[in-house]
C-alpha cells in the first residue's frame, strides 16, 4: 500500500531539509495549557505535525490500598495512540511499544516531581497521541511537564525533550517521520535546564563515539529551545494576554 | 457514571424542583439541545476527522479508511464500524482497562444509528468481490465529559465521515494496489442524527448535562434520516417510559433532529 | 455457506406471514417455571425456536464487598449464547452484542425488582441461550422475570416481552428469524402491564413517525398477550394441575 | 467443587460409615450408577444433541459441524474438538470469568475419551486435502450439579454424535459448497463409555454424587470402546490408589461400560 | 515440514527398540539437587532429551489470603514449556494443556507432602520444560519430588514416575517421543514405592484388559528404577563426594 | 524489582560508603564486569542455544528458526524476533501472569540492541519474495536473578544466535518443503555488545550486582557493535545524568564492550 519514495533528498547542498528547515532547527511547536475541563492539569501540544493531549489527576488515592506507598507518592504514566493517530489504523489495545514508552516517560518525569511531598497517593499522567508524525514521546513528555504544572504538582524543574539524530551523515535536530524513517539513527532526549540532568535517552541507530557526543550535545541544546516553549505555555495562562 | 452520593440526591432534587417550574439548570427548554460546535479536519493525517463540542461535552472522531478482507458471506460489501472510547483524562471516574458495560453499549449505540440509516453506502466500497474491499473505521474518542456522550459521539462521527475521502484501490497482480492522486468524497447516502432524551420525575429533557445525567431515572435515544424518519432507537436507564412518553420522544428526535441536521450539513458545506 | 431464500414471500395476499401466522399473532409460546434443581429460582422458554433457560441465586452476599450498595440490592445479568445455539458456531467468550444485551435487559427487570428490600445484596440472573431464532431478547427477558418471581424476589410487576416490526411495509406482531433477516423493523419492547411501563426499547431499521407510533403499540399488546403466558407458568408451578 | 467445611466432615463420616455396612447414601450398590435418561434432538437446529441426566446431574451437547481448515501436517483428516462448560446456574459456587482448571481437565478428559477411541473417523470428513476439510464440534454445557461431571459429559456427547447428521460440500471453482439435500449419519468407529469411581476410605464406588464427590480422596476415569477395550484413564485427587485398586477399577469399567453402551445404543436406535 | 518417518521399525525381532533399549529399560536419566541459587529447594533432571528444572518457594504466605486454608497448607504447581522446548515454537501463553498436567501433578505430588505441617501458607512447585522429547510429565515429577525434598518440605514419601506403553503390539518401559508419535498406547505412572500408592495415572491409546493390568505393573516397576535415582541426587547433595 | 525496604536502605548506604573509597561490595573495580559463563548448545534440539551466567545472573536463550509469512511491505525480509521472560524460580518476587512493564522493557531494549545493530541479515532470510520468508525467534528466560538482566540475556541472545544453524527450503508445487541436509549458519554482520552502567550517588559502575540494583539511582544501557560504534541505549531509572556522565558511559560501554566481544567471539569458535 503506497511505498516509500526511494529518491528523497534529506540534506540538500545548501543543509536544507526535506521539510525546509536548517540542521539545529526544531519544527514549528505551540503549546498550550490548562485546555481540558475536568483534568486537574492539562496541556495540548502540536510539534510538527504531532497532536497530543496530556490530562492530570491527582494527587489522589490509590486503589488498591497496598499499590500505594507510606513514604513517598507515585507517578503513573499511560502514553497511548489513537486509532486513528497513525497511517495504518492502530488496534485499541495497548501495545508492548506503549508500555514501554510510559515507563521510560514515567521516568524521565520522576526526577522532576517532588513526590515525597504526597505520601501514600499518586499522581496520574494520561498522555493520548491524536496525531503521530516521528518523536512522539519527546512531544509527549515535554506535555506532560507543562500539564504536571498546569495541575499545581510541585516539582523541582521541568522536564523539557526534543530528539537529535543523524541524516545523511550529518547529526541535526529533531527528526521527523521521514528522516526517521530514512535516516541512520534517532535520538530522544529529556532534560531538565536548571537542573542539569538528562532524564530520557534513547538511541535507535549507528553512531561512531565522536558522533554520539555530538548528538548528545545537540539533543539537549533543542531541550533548552523547548523549554522556552514550555515556559511561555505557563505564563500564557496564568498570566496570559488573554488570547486564545 | 458514578454512584448515588448524598450530593448527588440533592442535585436531582433541585433539578427537579426547577423542572417543575418549566426551567433547567442551566436555563435551556426542555427541548433544547446544548450549543454544538463542530470543527471539520481537526485530524489532518486521518481521513476524515471531526472535533465535536456539545456544552462542556468534548468528542474526536477520527476515519481510517483502508483495504480489508470482506465478512464471509458479504463479499459484495464494504465495511464499516464505529468504536467509542472514554480517554482516561475526560472524567476522573474514567478507569483505563476493557471496556465497561456501558462504553460497549454506546459505541454499539452510536455505530447502530449510523449502520441502520445506511449513510455510507458500502455497496460501493469493493475492490474485487469476495476478495477484497475497503474499510471504514471511525474510532471516536471522549476528551471531556459532561453528559450525553451518544449525541456529542453520534455527531462526531457524522461529521466525520460527511467530510471524509476516501482513496482509490485496483487490483493489479493480484496485489491490491493504490491508485494516486484518485481521492473520492466517502460515498453516503443520508445524515442520520441521534436524540437523547432523559427522563426525570415525569419531565422528559433533551440533551442531558453531567448533573442532568446522574439524576435521570431513564433515558432514550432516537436516531432520525434525512427524510425525517426513525432508523434506529435505544431506551436505556434503571426506569420505563409510558406509551405515551415515547411517541412524544419520536416527535421530538424528529423536529430536534432536523435542526442538528442543519449544523451538521453547513460542517460538511464549509469543508469543502 | 448456502445463501438466502432470494424469492421468499414474507407477507401473501391474505395477510399470512412465512410461517402461517397472522400479523398480529405471536409464535407458539411455553414457559415453565422451577425447572433446575441448584438455582433458588428458574424457567424454561420457548418462544418459537428460541429454548432458552434462565437460573436465578439470590439475594446473596457479593465480593468483592465494595461492589455492594448499602442502600440496596444490586442486579446482575448475564445473557449468554451456546456454541451450537446459531447457525455458524459461535465462539464460547462473551461478545459485545451478548454484554450490550445483558445490560439492556437488568435495565429492563430493575423497574420491576424490589430491590430495595435487599440492601448490599445482589440478585444474579443468568440466562442461557440454548437454540436462537430470532427475538431471543424479548424471550429472555419474559422467562427472566418468571424466573424471578419463582426465586421468590419480591417484585412490583412482571416485566413481559415481545418484539413487534416492519415486514413487506406492514407492522407486524413478533419478528420470527427470517423476517429479520429480510425484513424492514425489529422493534423489541419490554412492557409492565399493571404498572403500565416500557422498560426495554430497541428499533433496527426505518419506520415513519406513523408506523414507529403503530409499532410501539402492537409491541405493547403483543406484551400482554406473553404476559398471560407468563401468569400461567407460575399458577401451574404453584397451584398447579400436576401434570409436567 | 468446594473447600471442606464441618458439614463436609460430618457428611463424609456419614458416607463412610454406610459404606462399611456395603451401602451408599442413596441406596445403590457399590458398582451401580445413577439412573441414566438421554433426550436425543434437544437442539433440533444443531447437527446433533443430546440432554442426558445422570442422577441429579444435567448437561446437554449440541454438536455443530461445518467447513474448516485442517490443522498443518494433518491435511487428510477432518478436525474433532470437545468443549465443557459449567453454566453459572448449575451451582452457586460456579464463577463466570475464564474457567478454572478443574473444567479445563474435565473438559480435556472427556475430549480424549472420544479421541483416542477413534470415535469419529475423521479419514472420511476432507473436502479438499489439506484445503478445506469437515470440523466436528461437540459443546457440552452443564445445566445442573449433582457430581460426576465426566461421565454425564461423556455420555452427553457421545450420544450427540452417535445420532448427529452431516451435511455435504464440495469445492466449486475454488469455494467451498453445500451440495444440498446430502446428509448422511457422522461415520463413526465405536462407542467409547467413561466410568468414573470415586475412592472413599477403602472402597471404591461407580458413578459418585454430589456429596459424595465431595468426600472422595481420589477418583479414576475409564473409558472402553465396543471392543470391550480400554482406551483412556484419568487419575484425579488428592490420594493415591494401590495397583490392586487400579487393576480392580479397570475390570469395574469394562463390565458398568458394557451396561452404558447399551443404553447409549438404545438411543441411538430411538432417534432414527 | 518435514513428516513422518513411515518405515521405522519400533522394536526389532530381537527385542530392541528404535533407540537401542530393551523393553523393560529407561533412558539415561540424571537428576541434581540444588542447582538454583534465589530458589528454597531445586532439581535438574535430564530424562532422555528431556531437560527439566523445578524450583520450590515456600512455605510462604499467601497473596491474596482468602486463597489460603486455615486448616492445611496449600500446594500449587505450574508446569510450563519453554518457547524453544519443542520441534514447533511455543507461543508463551500457557496452554490447556499445560494447564491440565499442572493439576495432574499437584494431585501427584499431594498425597506425598504433609501440607498439614503448615497451615495457612503454600508451597509453589514451578516446572519448566527447557526440552521436550516424550514423557515430560513423568521427569517433571520425579524432579518435583526431589526439588521438595530439597527445600526441606516434610514428605511421607517421594513420587516416582515413568511411563509405561505399548508398540508394537508389545508392553515397553518408558515410551519415547518416537513411540509415542507411532505407538499404540502411552501410560505416565507416578508412584510413591514406600507407601505403595499410584498417585498419577493416565492413558491415551487402546489396551486389552490383559494389557491394561500388565501396563501397570511394568509402569510400577519403571517407578522403582527412578525411585533409586531420586534417592542418590538427594544423597549426592547432602553427603555427596563433592563432584559436581 | 522490589520496593524500599530499611535493609534496601542499609544496603544502599553500605554500598555508598563503600563507592566513596572507590570499593564495590563484591570487590570489584567499578568498570569491572561479573565473571562471564557462555555454554553453547545447551538446547541441542533448538536450532541455536546459549545458557549464560554473568556472577549469579543465569539466563537461558533457545533459538527457533522456522518458516513464517513476511510482515506486510516487508516481503523482502526474513522475520528476527526476540522474548525475554523471568521464570518465575528465578526470584520470590517473580510473578506468573502477564509480563510487567519492566520485564517487557527488558525484552524490547534486547532486542532493539541486537536488531538496530543488524546483526542478523534478514535479507537472506527469503523463502519466495512476498510470501514467505524465514523467521528467527531468540526466546531468552531468566533462571536466577542477581541484578543486570539487560547484558545477561543480550550475550545469551548474541551467543546462541552467533551458533545458530538455519535449515534450508524452498517452495515445491506452491508448498514450503525442507532440503533435507543443507543446514548452514544464520548470516549474521556484526556482534553487539550492550554494557549496563548503575549511578549510585555521583558514581557510575558497571554489571551492577543484585543489590546495586536494588539501589541505584539510575541505569544506563549501551549497545555497540563490532566496528566499536554505538548502536543502541536506553536510560533508565527514577534519577537523570549529567551530559558529561551520559559521555563517560558511552566510552565505558565501547571499551569495557570489547573485552565481551573477545568472550562471544572465543564462545562461537569453541562451538564449531
Amino acid at each position: 500500500m503506497g511505498g516509500r519514495e526511494a529518491t528523497m533528498v534529506l540534506l540538500d547542498e545548501n543543509g536544507i531539509r526535506c521539510d525546509g528547515r536548517k540542521i539545529d532547527e526544531t519544527r514549528k511547536i505551540t503549546i498550550k495549557a490548562g485546555v481540558l475541563k475536568n483534568a486537574d492539569g492539562s496541556a495540548y501540544i502540536e510539534f510538527g505535525d504531532n497532536k497530543i493531549l496530556v490530562g492530570i489527576f491527582g494527587p489522589r488515592d490509590v486503589h488498591p490500598k497496598h499499590m500505594s506507598d507510606t513514604d513517598t507518592g507515585i507517578l503513573r504514566v499511560r502514553y497511548h495512540m489513537e486509532p486513528f493517530s497513525v497511517t495504518e489504523r492502530k488496534r485499541p489495545a495497548p501495545s508492548r511499544r506503549e508500555i514501554e514508552i510510559s515507563k521510560v516517560i514515567k521516568e524521565a518525569l520522576e526526577p522532576a516531581v517532588m513526590l515525597e511531598k504526597f505520601p501514600r497517593t499518586a499522581v496520574d499522567v494520561f498522555i493520548e497521541v491524536l496525531q503521530a508524525d516521528g518523536g512522539t514521546r519527546c512531544a509527549a513528555l515535554a506535555a506532560a511537564s507543562v500539564a504536571l504544572a498546569d495541575a499545581g504538582i510541585p516539582m523541582r524543574d521541568m522536564v523539557a525533550a526534543c530528539a537529535s539524530g543523524k541524516v545523511a551523515d550529518t547529526i541535526v535536530l529533531d527528526v521527523n517521520n521521514e528522516e526517521d524513517q530514512a535516516g541512520q539513527a534517532d535520538m530522544p532526549v529529556g532534560y531538565m535546564p536548571n537542573l542539569e540532568k538528562i532524564t530520557l535517552l534513547q538511541l535507535d541507530g549507528v553512531l561512531t563515539p565522536e558522533e554520539y557526543k555530538k548528538c548528545v550535545d545537540v539533543g539537549v541544546n533543542g531541550c533548552k529551545l523547548v523549554y522556552e516553549i514550555q515556559k511561555k505555555a505557563l505564563t500564557d495562562k496564568y498570566f496570559g494576554n488573554g488570547k486564545d | 457514571m458514578a454512584s448515588k452520593s448524598v450530593i448527588d440526591e440533592l442535585k436531582k432534587t433541585q433539578i427537579l424542583e426547577l423542572l417543575e417550574q418549566g426551567k433547567r439548570v442551566d436555563g435551556r427548554a426542555l427541548d433544547e439541545p446544548r450549543e454544538l460546535s463542530i470543527e471539520i479536519n481537526a485530524i489532518p493525517k486521518a481521513n476524515g476527522s471531526a472535533k465535536v463540542r456539545l456544552g462542556d461535552t468534548e468528542v474526536l472522531c477520527g476515519v481510517k479508511i483502508q483495504p480489508d478482507k470482506p465478512f464471509p458471506d458479504m463479499g459484495d460489501k464494504g465495511i464499516f464500524m464505529c468504536t467509542a472510547e472514554l480517554l482516561p483524562f475526560s472524567h476522573p471516574t474514567v478507569e483505563t482497562g476493557p471496556p465497561r458495560d456501558d462504553v460497549i453499549e454506546l459505541a454499539r449505540v452510536v455505530d447502530r444509528g449510523i449502520r441502520e440509516s445506511n449513510m455510507v453506502d458500502v455497496s460501493q466500497l469493493v475492490i474485487e468481490k469476495d476478495k477484497s474491499v475497503v474499510g471504514v473505521f471511525a474510532d471516536i474518542v471522549v476528551i471531556d465529559y459532561d453528559g450525553n456522550l451518544f449525541d456529542a459521539c453520534s455527531y462526531a462521527a457524522t461529521a466525520a465521515l460527511l467530510t471524509s475521502t476516501t482513496p482509490k484501490w485496483t487490483m493489479v497482480d493480484d496485489k491490491i494496489t493504490l491508485v494516486d492522486g484518485e481521492e473520492s468524497p466517502l460515498p453516503t447516502t443520508t445524515i442520520p442524527v441521534s436524540i437523547t432524551m432523559g427522563k426525570i420525575g415525569n419531565y422528559i429533557i433533551v440533551d442531558p448535562n453531567g448533573d442532568e445525567w446522574d439524576s435521570m431515572d431513564a433515558r432514550i435515544t432516537i436516531t432520525t434520516n434525512s427524510d425525517g424518519n426513525i432508523c434506529a432507537l435505544q431506551k436505556g436507564g434503571s426506569d420505563g417510559f409510558t406509551q405515551e412518553e415515547i411517541v412524544q420522544c419520536g416527535e421530538i428526535s424528529v423536529r430536534v433532529g432536523a435542526k442538528i441536521r442543519e449544523k451538521l450539513k453547513e460542517a460538511q458545506q464549509g469543508s469543502q
